[in-house]
């Protein structure tokens, strides 16, 4: 289930590509063993873009198809309003869907593999403290961005909260709406209270404006990281900005420079059917797909009798504990568990930054791709 | 101080931009008195093909009107004879029903094209900023701003001192005295709907140059510039001018001083306002 | 006809930019008369109606009905109050049958009970039977004149206003609605003021007559006194260039 | 003579409602006609559907010899048929020299101004107005600029929807001075006229509509002693 | 005068259609995705039936139905949240204060004779005003979606665990809102709204006060809304401030008009047809190519509004009113 038109699209159609690749490269692995090779089968539906086509679109599917599970609906409203459903006719749901709140429902058979979206917020913020740290640069003022979604605030709750944790002033903080068409005056105000850097949870089209923004003004702080998915380092937003996107940052729920033999494949096929490399949605329902198949080989060693019991595999789903795999070759960290809530308490965002108009991964230091370029090249102040 | 200073410039340079948005409109409304709840959708488009031209060829946004104008032109020929043309006789809702029937089609359409991810062009050759005593202005908006307000002179002019534009504004006057003059009026409002859309090519190429475009931001521009034609009521285009000024320094104080999402919030609160208070608009005649 | 007063106006005036359409006018209407109103094209008698009926508020002057002043108030409380008229340019629901228009106006002082009753007598009166449920956009002129009489007498109107129904009837169309004009005043008593350029239809039909010229009211009086009146003469019924041709031939 | 307007059977009116029955009549070249009639006869209806802002529901118009039953409204124009229409319907927000120059819009491609010198010769005030908007004129020059409107496009027909409505005595008189002075330069007109004293005194016949079918026809001064017409229009 | 026997076989279709739209449910019942779908288009009808009260009768164009609706659901939802409101008692008051927002708008409205496109315009600015207002407004509303307390089948609660009970909700709704025109057009009201619907000056010279009357037009209109907001609020289970939706309050107008003005059951009919196509439309091929089915659902739209402007009810009556006329020449032999 992923939002093939409206507004969201965009993800969704990424996001589907990726799963297919994951089901097409698990079927060419032999399909699932432990269930006697049985193939993965996909089939998508449209949730459109409001909470009442996401229902309509779960009861669909379930109804038509009967999953054993169901990946995807990237936006954590529609998330929330399909997981009614998928709770009611108890069918396992690996979500996309980054925002907190999405876990903190008590739904039971909801499982998201990706890091969260307050832990992106961190991951932001730790980033530039430690890239200052090893650039010798002291840093100080912050100031938050965020686009007004429940997924931008979530980013910017956890940014506000590492701000604090490390002693930082938080000199500007503003939350606009995602299609906002003129940010000089944000970027007026973010040079007037002389911030430091900046963490920025933005949507598509205001990273592109605020980074033309920043660019065109003149007025550009040591550092702007974004946080959240997408925005700054997507291939189309490379594209569209040139060489304003140049050492621009955003977190990763995926690493696609992550040099394992499942994830460089991955990347490959990807590359060479869509133009670019797996953007985050491609990448997190691949390792949520594969994730999906260790659940269910898993479900089919425990238990052999019923092994798509949805509690059977619920079960399982709880009892995943991995470390190796394909899975895990294209998972950001080298561990996949899942907590009560359906959370993997090891889950962390990668740093991207854009490097000579390539991302490249640059944080966590010691998983790093390349050295980050910190402070930005072009600061003014 | 400074930065409602600063504000006022960013609103104002944007605000001349809207002008030309609505002053397209204004050709349609007035002339024709056809509710166009496209129009919006229109300046979507535009900066698609805009887009499109920038991406292909590689034509930098600021010239794509070569290309975009004549296209947006036909287009609005093409759905001027196809569609309006039919619903000039009926009621006025079935106008609107047939102009929303257009805007559903356009957003599918470029949503079906071009994806629902936003779109912008690269770097445009007018970029950068200058600096004017403390304050910085961009120069993507002051360039469109100035090539807007040489566009709305230029209709300005083509309006009074070309026959064409002369029919135009005759139409709009008296539609049957227009006709005892030998003036085709089907051939006129054609002529006016074209051109209405075609400013829209104008307008979108030169938002490309500092903004991106998804399928959605049609309903958006289109209030707009109903607002604004509400401020400045009929058939004055320094009035269009002026109340373009107005919303886009409302809508860049509202930012600064307020809220990012109440920009929108302060467009329609004046637009109600002069709707209850001056229905025929601060500087219109009709 | 009585020597109550029904409506009477003071200096009413209006104008619009530099043109003075209706200028200083003093008249009074006697209970259950028919009065006509004529003057030339222009001379400003739809405006007069519309300054009575509150559809245009008077620059000056007074509008006293029924003994209340009713100057510059809506025209729903007037109608209310016992005015109704008729437009010069039809104005017809075009999609309501002939029955719902007249319902409409019955509504005016019946409740939902009785209505019904006095849309049949209104339809009756009229002989609306035939098309009681065509559309108005169906009708002919003729018939269409009629309904807007009707609907205006649904209301149970005291003054009742009618401004050129006759226009563009066949002389036996005039002649039935002028009867039934006629029988309507004699019926039920209503008063009736008619702006009419038939002159059969004002002379035969009209007790006391008022002549407007350019805003002004340049006379009134019984119908021969009219057709004699100079002033009249020069002024509506031929001008200059009727004495000119008068004298000539 | 040869016949400049031929109407035959025309009926017409407005959507469904039939106003004009049966209508015959003609024009013969550098004759005036009057039509004449009651307030609401449908003299304006007879003007409208000859230059075709309403379409007839029957019969035939042919002019100068060319059925123009079906042509648009803009065509009637460039066949050379100017309407002025009733009230004078001006452009209200072009000035004066502009409306003038919108008369010579069907030959614009051609234009000669030294038409507009012309109009300026026989309505001097207009030249005097050029600057203004039309909106602004009084009632007089607003009949003027719309006649004057017409005469621009050089017609070889001119139809006239009650040039002297609304206006003082005085004017009336004025602008049926005009009038004669097209006259005598030989111009067709058609002219319509509640005053039915100068459409008759002008005109050289004239004929009598009254609800919508024309019921007399005649030279004027046999209509001017009409027992018909002085009993219903000169109220004697 | 109608037949009796014309007013038989009326009554008769109606109780069979009742009958039909009963059973739906019991036909499709062990599809979920069906009912949901039934009555989505069921609450389109809703809306777009009560849209016909001030567009179709009085003949203002509104464009704000989903500002009433998302203050039914904001109202309903928040009493639910906040203070464990029955969803019962929280529509009727979701309603009242969608009336007291409309009210407060439409006396300004019409006060200042407001009308057709610029009537239109407002109301359309007013549903993104609402929609910015509550984005701003923390304590209600704010960008993150506020979701109800999850009951797992609560009649209290308005909480099922299935969309049946939704749909009979709404199905009830719609025959209030069915009812509720019946009525207004065969009273007082009715008459005056149709009047001043075609022309308002000629109404009020019949002694009709337009202003009052539009005014009651708009507060059946945004009560009726404002009960099915309440409805919505609990059928999603959450409420934000995206539902205050300028592009579906346009719909649910562009329904009216399709469906004819005026005609009672003109917009539910359009509702069934074009709700109807478009979620078909949505769920056969949505999913392969974004984007088509509303290109296609769009062509319809248009060709449907060009070759039938005076509605799609008008095709119904000319083949009902063909239908009777063939009982009644029988009669006849
Ligand atoms: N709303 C208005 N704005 C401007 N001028 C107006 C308006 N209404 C009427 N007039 C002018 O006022 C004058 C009087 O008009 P009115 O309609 O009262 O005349 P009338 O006596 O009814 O003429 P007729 O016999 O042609 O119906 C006319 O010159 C008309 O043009
Ligand atoms: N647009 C219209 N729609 C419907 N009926 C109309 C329309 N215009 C005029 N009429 C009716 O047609 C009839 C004839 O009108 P017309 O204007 O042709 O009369 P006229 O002889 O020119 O009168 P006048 O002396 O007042 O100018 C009148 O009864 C009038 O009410
Ligand atoms: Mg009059
Ligand atoms: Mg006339």
């Amino acid at each position: 289930l992923e939002p093939l038109t409206g507004a969201h699209a965009v993800f969704g159609t990424e996001a589907k590509i990726g799963m297919e690749l994951a089901v097409q490269h698990i079927n060419e692995s032999g399909g699932i063993q432990s269930l006697g090779n049985i193939p993965l089968e996909l089939v998508t539906e449209d949730v459109g873009e409001t909470a009442m086509s996401a229902r309509l679109a779960a009861e669909s599917l379930i109804s038509k198809h009967h999953p054993v599970a169901i990946l995807g609906l990237y936006i954590s409203r529609l998330t929330t309003a399909a997981s009614e459903i998928t709770e009611r006719e108890r069918v396992i749901l690996v979500a996309d869907a980054l925002v907190d709140s999405v876990t903190e429902m008590g739904r039971q058979y909801l499982f998201r593999p990706a890091p969260k979206a307050s832990m992106h917020g961190r991951s932001a913020v730790e980033f530039v403290l430690e890239a200052a740290e090893k650039a010798g640069v002291s840093i100080e003022k912050i100031a938050i961005l965020n686009e007004d979604s429940s997924f931008g605030r979530s980013n910017a709750i956890g940014a506000v909260q590492a701000a604090l944790d490390n002693g930082l002033t938080i000199v500007y903080q503003k939350e606009y709406p995602y299609d906002i068409t003129d940010a000089s005056s944000i970027v007026h105000g973010i040079a007037t209270a002389k911030s430091d850097f900046v963490v920025h949870c933005p949507y598509f089209m205001d990273a592109i404006i605020f980074a033309k923004t920043f660019k065109e003004l003149g007025k550009i702080p040591k550092f702007i990281s974004g946080m959240g998915a997408c925005g700054y380092t997507d291939p189309e937003s490379i594209k569209s900005l040139g060489e304003i996107s140049e050492h621009y940052s955003n977190t990763y729920s995926y690493n696609p420079a992550k040099n394992t033999p499942q994830n460089n494949k991955f990347v490959e096929e990807y590359a060479a059917k869509v133009g670019h490399i797996p953007t985050e949605a491609a990448g997190m329902n691949y390792y949520g797909m594969w994730i999906l198949k260790e659940a269910l080989e898993l479900s089919g060693n425990l238990s052999p009798d019923d092994p798509l019991n949805p509690d059977n595999l619920r079960k399982a789903f709880l009892a995943l504990d991995l470390t190796s795999g394909p899975a895990v070759e294209t998972f950001p960290v080298n561990r996949v568990t899942f907590d009560g809530k359906g959370d993997n308490p090891y889950a962390r965002a990668t740093i991207i930054q854009v490097i000579n108009g390539e991302s490249k991964v640059v944080w966590p230091f010691e998983d790093a791709e390349t050295e980050c370029v910190f402070p930005r090249l072009d600061a003014t102040y | 101080m400074e930065t409602i200073i600063q504000g006022v410039f960013n609103g104002a340079l944007m605000g001349c931009t809207y002008a030309l948005i609505a002053l397209g409109l204004s050709l349609i409304f007035g002339v024709m008195n056809v509710v166009n709840f496209a129009h919006g959708d229109f300046v979507m488009l535009s900066m698609y093909f805009t887009f499109w031209a920038g991406s292909i060829w590689g034509v930098d946004a600021a010239l794509t009107p070569l290309i975009t104008f004549p296209l947006l032109f036909s287009f609005g020929i093409i759905v001027y004879y196809g569609l309006i043309n039919r619903t000039l006789r009926e009621h006025y809702t079935i106008q609107i029903a047939v102009t929303v029937g257009l805007m559903t089609f356009l957003r599918a359409i470029t949503q079906l094209v071009w994806h629902a991810q936003p779109r912008a062009l690269p770097y445009s050759f007018i970029q950068g900023n200058i600096h004017l005593g403390g304050y910085v202005i961009a120069l993507s908006r002051l360039t469109s701003a100035t090539i807007s307000l040489i566009i709305i002179a230029g209709i300005s002019f083509f309006l009074s001192k070309t026959w064409p534009g002369r029919t135009i504004r005759a139409t709009s006057d008296d539609l049957d005295a227009a006709s005892l003059m030998g003036v085709d009026f089907q051939k006129t409002y054609a002529l006016a709907f074209g051109l209405g859309s075609s400013l829209t090519a104008i307008a979108g190429s030169l938002l490309m140059t500092f903004q991106q475009v998804d399928p959605t931001m049609g309903l958006r521009f289109g209030l707009l510039s109903w607002c604004i034609l509400a401020l400045a009521g009929l058939g004055s285009i320094p009035g269009l001018l002026i109340s373009g000024l107005i919303v886009g320094v409302g809508e860049s104080l509202a930012m600064t001083f307020w809220d990012p999402r109440a920009r929108s919030l302060v467009i329609y609160l004046i637009f109600i306002l002069v709707l209850w208070l001056r229905p025929r608009g601060i500087f219109g005649r009709k | 006809m009585s020597n109550e007063q029904i409506l009477k106006t003071s200096k009413l005036t209006k104008s619009f930019g530099n043109l003075i359409a209706v200028n200083h006018v003093n008249l009074e209407i006697y209970k259950e008369e028919v009065v006509g109103l004529i003057g030339p094209n222009g001379a400003g008698k739809t405006t007069f109606f519309n300054l009575i009926t509150g559809l245009e508020i008077p620059d000056e002057g007074q509008v006293v009905f029924k003994g209340t002043d009713i100057t510059a108030i809506p025209p729903h409380k007037i109608c209310q109050l016992g005015m109704s008229r008729t437009f010069q340019v039809a104005r017809s629901f075009t999609e309501m049958s002939v029955e719902e228009v007249i319902r409409v106006g019955a509504y005016n002082r019946k409740k939902e009970k009785e209505v019904q009753e006095k849309v049949d007598w209104v339809i009756k009166f009229f002989e609306l039977e035939d098309i009681r449920n065509y559309k108005c956009s169906d009708l002919g002129l003729a018939s269409l004149r009629k309904v807007e009489v009707a609907r205006a007498t649904a209301t149970e109107p005291d003054l009742l206003l009618l401004d050129e129904v006759g226009a563009g009837l066949t002389s036996t169309e005039l002649f039935r609605l002028m009867s039934e004009i006629k029988r309507l005043n004699q019926e039920t008593k209503i008063t009736i003021c008619v702006v009419e350029h038939v002159m059969q239809m004002v002379m035969g039909l009209c007790e006391r007559i008022f002549v407007l010229d350019a805003g002004e009211l340049i006379a009134k009086g019984v119908p021969s006194e009219i057709s004699n009146n100079q002033r009249v003469i020069e002024a509506y019924l031929g001008r200059r260039g009727y004495s000119e041709s008068s004298s000539a031939s | 003579m040869s016949q400049v307007l031929q109407v035959r059977d025309l009926s017409s009116g407005y959507g469904r409602v039939t106003i004009l029955r049966d209508i015959n009549f003609q024009i013969e070249e550098d004759e005036v006609v009057a039509v004449i009639g009651s307030n609401g006869a449908g003299k304006t209806t007879l003007l409208k559907t000859i230059s075709k802002i309403i379409s007839p529901f029957a019969g035939e118009i042919i002019f100068e010899g060319q059925d123009i039953t079906k042509f648009p409204p803009h065509l009637i124009s460039q066949a050379g048929i100017a309407h002025v229409p009733e009230g004078g319907k001006l452009f209200s927000n072009m000035t004066v020299y502009e409306n003038l120059l919108m008369g010579t819009y069907r030959n614009r491609k051609k234009i000669n101004l030294k038409i507009l010198e012309e109009i300026y010769e026989i309505f001097p005030i207009l030249k005097e107005r050029e600057k203004q908007l039309a909106k602004t004129l009084s009632g007089g020059e607003r009949q003027m600029l719309s006649i004057g409107r017409s005469l621009a496009s050089q017609p070889r027909f001119l139809m006239l929807d009650e040039p002297s409505q609304g206006l003082a005595p005085k004017l009336v008189d004025n602008i049926y001075q005009k009038l004669s002075i097209l006259k005598k330069k030989g111009l067709t007109m058609l002219l319509i006229e509640q005053n039915i004293i100068y459409a008759l005194k002008f005109a050289e016949r004239a004929y009598v509509l009254e609800n919508g079918k024309i019921v007399m026809q005649g030279r004027s001064k046999e209509l001017l002693n009409s027992e018909h017409i002085k009993k219903h229009y000169l109220g004697i | 005068m109608k037949h009796k026997k014309d007013r038989i076989i009326e009554k008769f279709l109606l109780l069979l259609l009742l009958i039909f739209a009963l059973i739906i449910p019991l036909i499709i019942g062990s599809n979920q995705y069906n009912v949901l779908l039934v009555t989505t288009v069921l609450l389109y009808g809703v809306m777009a039936t009560s849209w016909n009260i001030i567009g179709g009768l009085a003949g203002q164009l509104d464009l704000a139905s989903f500002a009433y609706l998302g203050l039914g659901a904001f109202t309903s939802g928040t009493l639910f949240i906040r203070y464990n409101f029955s969803p019962w008692i929280g529509m009727v008051i979701g309603g009242l204060v969608a009336v007291g927002f409309a009210l407060l708008i439409g006396i300004p409205l019409f006060r200042f004779r407001i009308r057709e496109v610029w009537y239109a315009l407002t109301t359309c600015a007013l549903v993104e005003i609402l929609k910015v207002v509550f984005t701003m407004w923390e304590e209600v509303g704010g960008p993150v979606e506020r979701y109800l307390p999850y009951y797992r089948g609560s009649l209290y609660h308005m909480r099922f665990g299935s969309y049946i009970p939704y749909y009979y909700l709404i199905l009830g709704l719609l025959l209030i809102v069915l009812l509720v025109n019946y009525r207004i057009t065969k009273t007082k009201l009715g008459y005056y709204l149709k009047a001043l619907g075609e022309d308002e000056i000629a109404a009020e010279a019949l002694g009709v006060n337009t202003r009052v009357c539009k005014l009651r037009a708009l507060v059946y209109y945004s009560f009726l809304i404002g009960v099915a907001g309440g409805i919505y609020a609990n059928m999603y289970g959450y409420v934000h401030p995206s539902f205050f939706n300028g592009q579906e309050s346009i719909k649910v107008a562009i329904l009216g008009i399709v469906g004819g003005r005026g005609i009672a059951y003109g917009p539910l009919l359009a509702a069934l047809l074009l709700v109807g196509i478009q979620e078909f439309l949505r769920a056969s091929i949505g999913g392969e190519v974004s984007g088509l089915y509303l290109v296609i659902y769009s062509v319809i739209l248009i060709l449907v509004v060009l070759f039938r402007p005076k509605g799609i009810a008008t095709i119904f009556q000319g083949i009902y009113q063909k239908l009777i006329r063939r009982e009644v020449k029988k009669e006849d032999v």
